[in-house]
This record gives C-alpha cells, structure tokens and sequence, in this order.
C-alpha cells in the first residue's frame, strides 16, 4: 500500500463516519414515529379489511344467517371450523337442517379467507379485533352462534362484497359432508 | 374465595383483557395456601420486577418472527415495556416467544433450548403454527402445537398475530408473572408439558 | 407455461442427452423436480435446463419403475447446483443417484424412515416425533452403478476428526431462521461448510397435493413470506393460463404494482437485517422505519401485513382500496429521499465498505452453475430477471432497467437491491397513474379443476426466479405441485462464497445472499 | 473550590475522639467501601437508563417509558428480576474458574472506579502512580474474559474470550502510549495532581493544543475498544457469536458482565476527562474573572460527573452509529493506524513540551 493511500484512504474514511455520525444525530432530534399501544387503545383503528378474527354478526333479535351448510368447513384448509347441524321438522312437514354449533379455531386459523368466500349466505365475516391472547389454549376455540340464537327466517340477499358474484345462490338442501 | 392479587396493568383495565376466568382460576391457585404479609409484599417487589424485564430469547422459526422484528422497531417498539434487551443466549432470556412452526426436525432443538433457560422461564405461543400446527396442521413435519413438549403460559393466536397483538400477548404475560409467588413453589418450578 | 413437449430420456441416456445440452450453451439448470408417477410411471426426475444467452428452456424427463432400489445417474457434476437438488429428490422420493458424491438426506433427520413425498408412503405413521438430538454423521455414501447393473457404494468423508467444526444454528441469530451451517474452521477462518436444512421443513408440496387449488393458495404466502405476492402471483398465474383464464389489464397492473411493492419491502428488510447482523442496529430500525409505510399500504388493501393473501385464481380477493393510489404515490418521494439516508449512514461507511467489498465473491459462471437467480446472480453480471427474459403481467409495458454489477461480492449483492428499490419505484411510478378500468376478478367455477397436462410458470420474487411446477390429472387437486426455490440454490453457494473467509464474513456473505429459510425448506 | 478533605478530615478526627487509631481505619475503610460500591451500582443503573433511552432517541422510537414515569426505574426492575434469576450449575465446565470470572470482571473495573477523582480531595485510590495503577488494575479485566471463555467450555465462548484477548492487549499499547503523551505534558501519574494542575492552568486538552485532541481522540477509540463496546463488540459480537463470552453465564453472574460493561464504559469516560478534560476542574477562560468565579462555584463533583457523561454520550453515539468491524480490521487499525500515531505523538508531546510550545 502506498502512503498516499494510506492518508487518503484514512481521510475519506474517517469522512464518512461522520457523515454517518451526521445522520444519527439528525434523527435524535426529529420526531418519533412510535405508536404508544396500549394507551392509544381509544384512537387506535384497524383497517377495515384486517383480518383480526371470524365472527357471526347478529342482529338484535339474536339472528344469524347462517344456515349449517358448511361449505366453510369444507372450504377450510386446515379444519379450523366444525358446523354441527341437526335435522329440524319444519311447520309444512319438510325437514330442514338447523345450525347448532359453530366452532371455530382461532389458534388454527391461517386467515385465508376461504371460508367467507365460500359462504353463500355472508353469515360470516372477520371482525378488527386483535386483542386475542389468552392463558388456555380451550379458550382459542370458539363458539361463533351466541346461546338461544336462531338463522334469520327472512331470506337475505348476501353482502355483495362478502360473497362474490360468481357464487350463485346455492341450494340450502345441497347434501354436504357435515 | 376471594381474589388476593391482582396484577394492575398501565393504560388497560383490567375488565378488559381476555380470558379472565382462566385468569382467576390461576390466582385462586396460586394463593390457595396463603401467605403472611411480609413475604406478600416480598413477592410483589420481585413479580414487578420480573413481570417488567422479560427479556425475550431472539427465536424465530418463519413469518411471526418477522412480524417480532416489527414488534422491536421503532413504530411499535416493545422497549416501551423494557423487553428490548432480547439475548441470544438461552441462559440470559427469561421467555422464549416460539414464533413460527415448529417441525418435529425442530422439536428437540425447541426442548433443549427450553431447558438450557434459567428458571424463571416463560413460553408464549406466538402464531397458528406454534398454538396448533396451524396452516401446516396436515403436514407429515410438523409439531401440532408446542404444548405438547413444553408447557405455554400464553397464546397468542394469529397468523401471524399484528404488532400490537403481540404486546397484548406480553401483557397477559405480565398479568401471569405477577401473580406468582417468589417464596412458595413457583420459583423452581418444573412445569411439566400437557400430554 | 403449458409444458407438452418434455421429452422422455432412459436414464442410460440421460447424461449424453445433458452432456450435449451443456455443451450447447445450456448453463443453467433451473429446476429438478423429483417425481413419483405411481407403479406404472416409476419414479423419475424433471429436469429444466436454459440457455443463459438465449433463455431458451428444455424441459427432460426421466424414470425408473424399480420402487425398491431406484438408481438414476446424477448430473452434479455438470450443474453444482444439482448436488443440493438431487439430495433434495433422494430425500423425498428414494431415488438414488449415481456418482452422486453425497447421498446424505437434506431435509429430513437421518433417521426418518419412508420417503414422504412417495405417494404410497405414510410419513406420519413410520416417524413418530423424536425428541433425541438429531444425529449427524460426519461421512456420507456415494453410489456408483456398475455395468452389471449392480449398485457399490462408497464412504465420502464430510468432517473428519482433525476439524474444528462450530455449528452456526439452528438458533442463531444471524442465519434469518433456523438454517443449521456445520463450519470447520481454521481459527478464525472457514474452511468448509456443510449446510443442514429441513429445520422448517413443513411439506409443503406433499400437503398441495391434498389441497384444492384454492386451498393450495394459501401455503405460498407462507414459502418465503417476503415475496408473498410474487408467489401467489406465480401460482395463480399459472393455474389461470392452465385452465386458460384471462385476466383483465387492471388486475395484471395492480398485480405489478404490488409484486413491486413487495420487492421494496423485501430489499428494505434485506438492508435492515444485513446493518442489525453487522451491527449497526440504528440503520436496522430506519430500514423497519420505512417498511412500515408499505405494510400499511398493503394492510389497507389486502387486509394483511405480511401473509397478504390478496391474488386469487382470477384476480384479485377484492378491489384496491380508494386510498391505495394516494398512499403509493406519497410513498414514492418519501422512499427515495430515505434511500439517500441509507447510503449516508451505511453503504459510504468504511467499516461497512471494508466488510463489504471482495468478501465472498461469485463468479458469473459460478453463479450460474449454482442457479443464484436474482441480485445474487445479477450482482455477479448474470442478467437473469425473469421480468426481463419471460415478461409477465404488465412489465412488458413498463420501462426499466435490469440492474447488473460485475464482481459479484458482498458489497454488489447489496448495492444491486439498493438500486432496485429505486427501479422498482420506476415502475410503480409509470404504472399507479395509469391502473386501467375493469373487473377485478375473473368469473371462475365453485370448483375449480386444472386440465390435464403439465405447467410451469415463473415469476422474478424479491430473490430470484420462483417457480411454480403444476402437473395435474385433471382433479380438484394437484397432482405434484413443486415450488422452485429461490434460496436452496443460494444456501448451496454459501460453501463455494464462504471459503477462506472469517466467521465474520460468514455473516456479511449469508446477509447479502438474502435468503428466507422457510422457502428454501418449503 | 471546595475540597472534600475538609470532610475526611471531621470524620476522621470524630472517630478518632472514640475508637484507637486502627479501629477508626478499619471503619473508614468500610466506610469508602460502602460509598463505592453504592456509587458503582448508582451509575451502572444510570448508564443502562441512560443508553437505552440514548439508542431509542438515534433510532426514532421511545425507549422504555412505561415503568415509572419516563420508564426511569426500568432498569430497578432488571435488577431485581437478575437478582432472583437462576444461575445454572453446568456440567463439563471448570467449576472454580466458571464461577470466579465474573468476579474478576467486576474486581478489576471496582478497582479502576475507585481510581477516578471526584473532587478536590475526594479520591479514594490516589498515588504517585495512579495512571499506572489503573492500567494495571484494568487489565485484570480480560483475566476475567478469557477465563470465562475457557471454562464455559463452549466454542463460541472460547472464540469470543480469544478475540477479546487480542483486542484488549492491543488496545492497551496505544492506551498506555497515549497516556504517556499526557504524562509527558503533565509531568505527573498522580490523578489528584493532573487535576489540581489542570484547575490551575487549564485544561489539558488545551494546554496540549494539537498533540492533546488528537491523543483525546485517540484514547477515546482505544478506550472504546477496550470496553468491548461497538463498533468493537466483537468478543461479543450478536450476530456471530451469540452472546461470545458470558453465552453460558445466567441471571446474576452475567448481570456482573452487564455490569461492569457499562461501568467500564464510564470509567472510560471519567479517565478521559480526569486526564483530557479537566477532571473535577471548573472552566475557566483567561481574562474573563466574573465567568470564572461563576464557575468555581459550580462543585467539582458536578463537573466531573458532568464531563464523564458527556463523553459517555459521544461513545454512545458511536456506538449506535456504526457497524462491527471484523477482528482482522480491529487489529489492523491499532497496529497500522492507532499505534503509529500515538507513538508520533509521543514525540511530539515531548517536543512541544520542551520546546515550550504547550499554552
């Protein structure tokens, strides 16, 4: 190594580290960026399309639209869902399947959507909450119809973004593997 | 029978954490025996100081620990609790945050740096993979939850979980830490994993 | 792709037939594909080799119907890369190679028992979880098949007892994950490395071949989950052209942009995790710092921050958010500015320059002979990007360069992704004004069901090719599904970078390879 | 300026009134004790408080601030969780050398604390040779270090223990030479008479204009460099080596390497304006009387603790700046560049010195 390179490799060195030190000493004074969670707990929004958990919206009447055909079980890559259905005799002496337990895993869940996609009805759909941590892994499996609650009678036309259009309205009679 | 600790946690009400009846069932057991004030005050001296220095073991198998990295940065930044100091080593970290599946190629790895931990150790579950299996449940290489080789103070569901489900997760562990009893059974204890 | 033209080699044939390929100019070998066609088909290979001058491809196939003892003869030392990929096939499937100088499983425990990807073997019920240490055997078997048709085998010393053999992993802080490297060392200096995978190993491609296509989905995001959207972009891509859908302009735009985004945001990651690993901490929270800003962009409209889950068969999950375009373009200026910032901090620092410049370079030719697509091989001059030499989506209407570098060490690997942040946001510059009018997604059948045949599509993923491997019989499953990794093939040439180095550079070298474990063990 | 001797002394002459004159040694020497490993535990909080909330501010985030208001008593509760953490009995280790490295450690940085001069008349450990007594006390340290990695019976313990063992032998030379260029400029190895010369003309680092910033800067890379902190955190090294040394040591066997880390930090520090700055010496500048009698009232603890930290925040900044180097590059530096250097400046001290050139 000549000695000139020595000098101006040791010049141009030393250089950038202060330009570098230059850097860091601008950041210790700008403004920091941290979100402060849990106090922001109030402000604090999640995007609408965040997937946090599944849940079954219900109405006031403690309605859901779920009708047990389990398309989202059979949807489901990883058996996250379990449809319990029962057979039910209607008024007019028809049997109808009736939903009577919706089980779902939230610590098996992979969030791929399948199971909205798949529902004909948009009985389900994911809900922002993120706040899902708990001591018993039991607790993770959830029970998404509330006690006492019953398939809306009236017939409603699925959320158009929660089922897609290429889904055509299928037959609630349709035989599944439940 | 009444509850006689209760961890207070900094900006969340306490109604408002998850899973509460897991919670009080923990309490209930920890203080069956009772125990006199002094040794009460000592107790809690020490779970503040545990709770708030859990220092993480830097273990990440695949995408939750991306996610865990995030936690550390500067937006969400888990040094607000003090658990920045994540070590390397086993022996210095106090919980190890399995994020990511855990292959059975894996397993062994996972139980020997569990015991290679000082007591006290905690384990959070973080992600689907490590509560269950998760996305890769059906697969021929893959541990279906780490509770079953060691045992899991916290789950975290999540795939993988947001930064700030994270946080939530280190606070019911917090909640955890500081119910625990330093002079009764708890400090050496061998927990033994579910199976 | 639609692959109809594979042509079908004996195995006695298979190396003349490769020799000649090689010999033409076909340096590359992109894929082996290990196979199982049942009792009638046997067990065999695909082979993809291209033509690194002309991108040409050619696609072989071999097999043999021997269950017991399958032996089909190696081509490692043609293609080094071939090494890691045969490993790789005799691991999953039995098949031995011979003259391979290493017949060690790579994956799996040396104990495992059965061939999981075999379609008559039931992994689970032979290997129950073992909680012994792993054991690890120091010498390794070569093959060789005789004239008379009968099989010798060899022992190939890995370690002998004279090394200092440190193991980095599989829980180590620098090696992204849980990669296990057995290092001998000689002192402070690497003398070789043998590299142990499979520690998140979660079969992938043996689960794809139960799951329904749209199912078969959901896994890719998980592979390497820093080119999630490239891919689900590949595998939808190549499940659309199957069954032959055409996507509208919009999609294949929004799918650009965010295929661009996702190569901002692995680069980011990349210069972050390699300042944190040579310990420059600040530069790894300025890098994460930034990375939010797209994580929020892609959360607004894919509701996911890193398992995005947002391409589907046909489109896309849903329309782009009203804010997408707003955010995208105010990220732009905001990006470019903090480039400036990395290169004051990092990339001009001595210390930096002097780790960085001459450490573990790769030849171009080496680089090709191990496969290291993306800015691992471009860094080494190998103008190898697929959006280039097999345009797909909308980069066929966008304008940018392919960043090429000449001496292939560590401080080009990581200049290239510093500069393709900048050619990236190029082309999201050129493409966000202009997202054309139309459906977001393509009408499809409940079930869908792939046509017969054999595909092949490949996308350029924030490293390298990724390739997507579709054969199909015509159900609602595939019938092999085979991911081609883009970091098996750096992992192989972390031997070759790394020798005569320090432990030191073991850990610059690894950095600026840029790989994710998950998608090299799949 | 207030001198603390006047203190000693009342103490002193109380316990004399009662106690026979061994006796009231006996109990001063507890008594110095006492107040130095208070101290010692004092700054050691300080400083992780204060590097944690330093590296939070350069990295655009907030650091800890949940545990007490600003998160001050963080690292209260470090203590008391490492306090009542494990320490794990191993097997295939060397016992007796595995449990007394760390103390070593923290032996030899007690000792050099007790080195630094707080005030006018407030140094516990000050002779004649008090810069050579540091020295030498302070390389007690890597005794420590290197058993630790021999004994941990680890691989990258031991590499870890050998870097550090390399490092901290060179990084020594220029240390020694570039005090030895102050020496020369002083004329003394005593602590308290640096000082006390420098309250009376000046600072050194002014007196010795050129020869002296550059030895300031100098001994600030060595100084670095013998904490073992980055960009020279090799022996440590993360990213290569785990956690290199202390990678078998638990709760508070590695809580005395965590400590004595930081301590040596600040010893550095203090050394460097004992020796550079100052000391406890107020500023004073020639000819403006009202500033410096302003100054002087202003106690020499102040200043001393105040200069400390302020080169502990300069290291820091480094620190936080920089990426590791590699051994290679770490040696290369000292034996190329530091060392060269530092032995021209030797000269050249002793020019400017005899020449009379100094202010």
């Amino acid at each position: 190594m000549s000695n000139n390179n020595y000098f101006s490799g040791l010049f141009s060195g030393i250089k950038s580290l202060l330009v570098g030190l230059g850097v860091t000493m601008k950041e210790f004074f700008t403004r920091k960026i941290t979100e402060q969670y849990p106090e922001n707990r109030k402000e604090l929004k999640m995007f609408d399309r965040f997937r946090g958990r599944l849940v079954m919206p219900h109405n006031e009447n403690n309605e859901h639209k779920c009708i047990g055909c389990g398309l989202c079980q059979m949807a489901c890559p990883n058996g996250s869902i379990t449809v319990t259905t029962e057979m039910l005799d209607t008024e007019d002496g028809k049997k109808k399947r009736s939903l009577v337990k919706y089980e779902y895993d939230l610590g098996c869940c992979m969030f791929c959507e399948l199971c909205i996609t798949a529902c004909p009805q948009g009985a389900i759909e994911f809900c922002t909450d993120f706040e899902n941590a708990v001591f018993d892994r039991a607790k993770l499996v959830q029970q998404l119809n509330k006690p006492g609650s019953k398939v809306a009678e009236k017939k409603v036309a699925p959320k158009p973004e929660a089922a897609p259009a290429e889904k055509k309205e299928s037959n609630p009679e349709t035989p599944t593997t439940v | 029978m009444e509850v006689k600790k209760r961890a207070k946690i900094k900006s969340f009400p306490y109604e408002e954490f998850k899973d509460n009846e897991t919670y009080e069932k923990l309490v209930q057991e920890l203080n069956a025996n009772g125990a006199n004030v002094i040794v009460t005050q000592l107790d809690n001296l020490i779970d503040w100081g545990r709770s708030n220095s859990l220092w993480p073991l830097t273990f990440a198998t695949s995408c939750c620990g991306i996610e865990f990295m995030a936690v550390c940065a500067a937006r969400y930044d888990i040094a607000r609790f003090g658990f920045e100091v994540t070590r390397n080593s086993p022996r210095q970290a106090d919980v190890i945050l399995v994020s990511g599946t855990i292959t059975t190629k894996m397993a062994p790895v996972l139980k020997r740096l569990y015991d290679q931990m000082a007591d006290p150790k905690y384990v959070v579950a973080v992600g689907g993979c490590a509560i269950s299996g998760g996305p890769f449940t059906k697969s021929y290489h893959v541990l279906k939850g780490v509770d079953k080789i060691i045992p899991v103070d916290v789950y975290v569901p999540g795939c993988p979980p947001r930064p700030e489900s994270f946080l939530y997760g280190m606070m019911q562990l917090q909640r955890k830490v500081k119910v625990e009893q330093f002079f009764g059974t708890t400090n050496k204890k061998q927990k033994e994993p579910k199976e | 792709m639609t692959l109809d033209n594979i042509k079908t080699l004996e195995p006695s044939q298979l190396r003349a037939e490769m020799q000649g390929l090689k010999a033409k100019g076909f340096d590359y070998l992109s894929n082996l594909i290990g196979m199982d066609w049942g009792e009638e088909g046997g067990l065999g290979v695909v082979y993809c080799v291209e033509n690194t001058a002309t991108h040409e491809q050619a696609w072989l196939k071999t097999a043999t119907t021997d269950r017991q003892q399958p032996v089909l003869p190696t081509v490692s030392d043609l293609w080094d890369i071939a090494n890691i990929y045969e490993r790789e096939a005799y691991d999953f499937y039995g098949i031995i190679f011979a003259g391979h100088p290493d017949m060690r499983r790579i994956f799996l425990r040396e104990d495992w028992v059965g061939y999981p990807m075999r379609k008559d073997d039931k992994p689970e019920e032979q290997n129950p979880l073992r909680m012994d240490n792993e054991p690890l055997a120091d010498d390794t078997t070569q093959y060789e098949l005789q004239a008379d048709g009968t099989v010798t085998t060899k022992k190939n010393v890995v370690f002998g007892p004279e090394d200092y053999v440190v193991n980095i992993g599989p829980q180590h802080p620098s090696t992204h994950g849980v990669l296990h490297f057995r290092v001998a060392l000689d002192g402070e200096i690497i003398r070789k490395i043998d590299p142990v995978l499979g520690y998140i190993h979660r079969g992938v491609e043996k689960l794809n071949e139960s799951y329904t296509y749209p199912q078969t989905l959901a896994l890719t995001d998980r592979l390497d989950y820093l080119a999630a959207m490239q891919s689900r972009h590949a595998l939808c891509m190549c499940i659309e052209k199957a069954m032959e859908i055409e996507v509208s302009e919009r999609v294949q735009v929004v799918r650009t942009i965010l295929d661009e985004l996702q190569r901002i945001d692995s680069h980011i990651l990349f210069f972050s995790c390699l300042c944190q690993d040579m310990g420059a901490t600040t530069a790894f929270l300025y890098g994460f710092r930034d990375r939010e800003k797209i994580l929020d962009i892609f959360e607004e409209t894919c509701g996911g921050r890193l398992i995005i889950n947002y391409n589907t068969i046909g489109g896309l999950m849903a329309d782009i958010h009203p804010n997408f375009q707003k955010r995208v373009k105010e990220f732009i200026p905001y990006m470019r500015k903090n480039i400036k910032e990395y290169h004051a901090l990092f990339t001009g620092n001595v210390i930096f320059q002097n780790r960085s410049k001459g450490i573990g370079p790769l030849t171009k030719e080496q680089a090709v002979s191990f496969g290291c697509t993306g800015g691992t091989g471009r860094a080494a001059g190998w103008a190898n990007d697929v959006r280039k030499n097999h345009p797909y989506a909308a980069y066929d209407k966008v304008d940018f360069n392919q960043v090429l570098r000449e001496s292939g060490d560590s401080f080009d690997r990581y200049m290239i992704r510093l500069d393709e942040i900048l050619e990236s946001l190029n082309i999201i510059e050129q493409l966000i004004d202009n997202i054309p009018e139309g459906s977001y997604k393509e009408k499809t059948k409940p079930i869908i069901k792939v046509p017969e045949g054999t595909y092949y599509q490949a996308v350029e993923s924030s490293r390298g090719e990724f390739g997507v491997f579709l054969e199909s019989k015509g159900d609602k499953s595939p019938y092999r599904l085979h991911y081609r990794s883009t970091g098996l093939p750096l992992v192989a040439a972390m031997d070759t970078a790394c020798k005569g180095f320090k432990i030191a550079d073991l850990v610059t070298i690894g950095g600026t390879m840029d790989y994710i474990v998950p998608d090299i063990d799949r | 300026m207030f001198d603390f001797t006047v203190v000693t002394n009342w103490i002193d002459a109380l316990l004399l009134s009662f106690l026979p004159g061994w006796a009231a040694t006996l109990v001063e020497c507890v008594l110095v004790a006492l107040a130095i490993i208070t101290l010692y535990a004092v700054f050691a909080i300080i400083l992780i408080y204060m590097e944690r909330k330093i590296c939070a501010f350069f990295q655009c985030r907030l650091g800890p601030n949940r545990v007490g208001k600003w998160g001050s008593i963080q690292v209260l509760a470090d203590v008391l969780k490492m306090l009542t953490k494990e320490i794990i009995d191993m097997k295939n280790v060397d016992r007796l050398l595995h449990k007394m490295a760390p103390f070593l450690v923290i032996v030899a940085s007690m000792l050099t604390f007790a080195c630094l001069p707080w005030n006018k008349g407030a140094e516990v450990l000050d002779f004649n040779i008090g810069i050579f007594f540091f020295l030498a006390a302070g390389s007690i340290g890597v005794v420590g270090i290197l058993l630790a990695g021999w004994s941990s019976n680890n691989k990258y313990a031991l590499i870890g223990a050998m870097r550090s063992g390399a490092q901290i032998i060179s990084y020594e030379v220029s240390i020694g030479l570039v005090m030895l260029t102050m020496i020369v400029l002083t004329g003394t190895m005593s602590f308290s008479e640096i000082c006390q010369q420098q309250a009376d003309l000046g600072w050194n680092i002014f007196r010795g204009h050129v020869p002296a910033v550059l030895a300031f800067i100098i001994y600030l890379i060595a100084g670095n460099a013998e904490c073992n902190r980055g960009p020279f955190d090799m022996p440590e090294a993360e990213s290569e080596l785990t956690a290199g040394y202390h990678v078998e040591y638990s709760g508070m066997h590695f809580g005395f390497y965590y400590l004595a880390e930081y301590l040596n930090l600040f010893i550095c520090a203090g050394i460097a304006s004992t020796i550079f700055l100052g000391g406890w010496a107020p500023f004073h500048v020639l000819g403006l009387d009202g500033f410096n009698h302003v100054m002087d009232y202003i106690p020499g603890a102040v200043w001393m603790i105040g200069k400390t930290f302020f080169v502990v925040f300069l290291l820091m900044w480094i620190r936080w700046t920089f990426p590791r180097l590699r051994i290679d590059q770490l040696l290369a530096l000292e034996w190329k560049y530091l060392m060269p250097m530092s032995l021209v400046l030797l000269v050249l001290m002793a020019v400017c010195v005899s020449l009379g050139l100094t202010l």
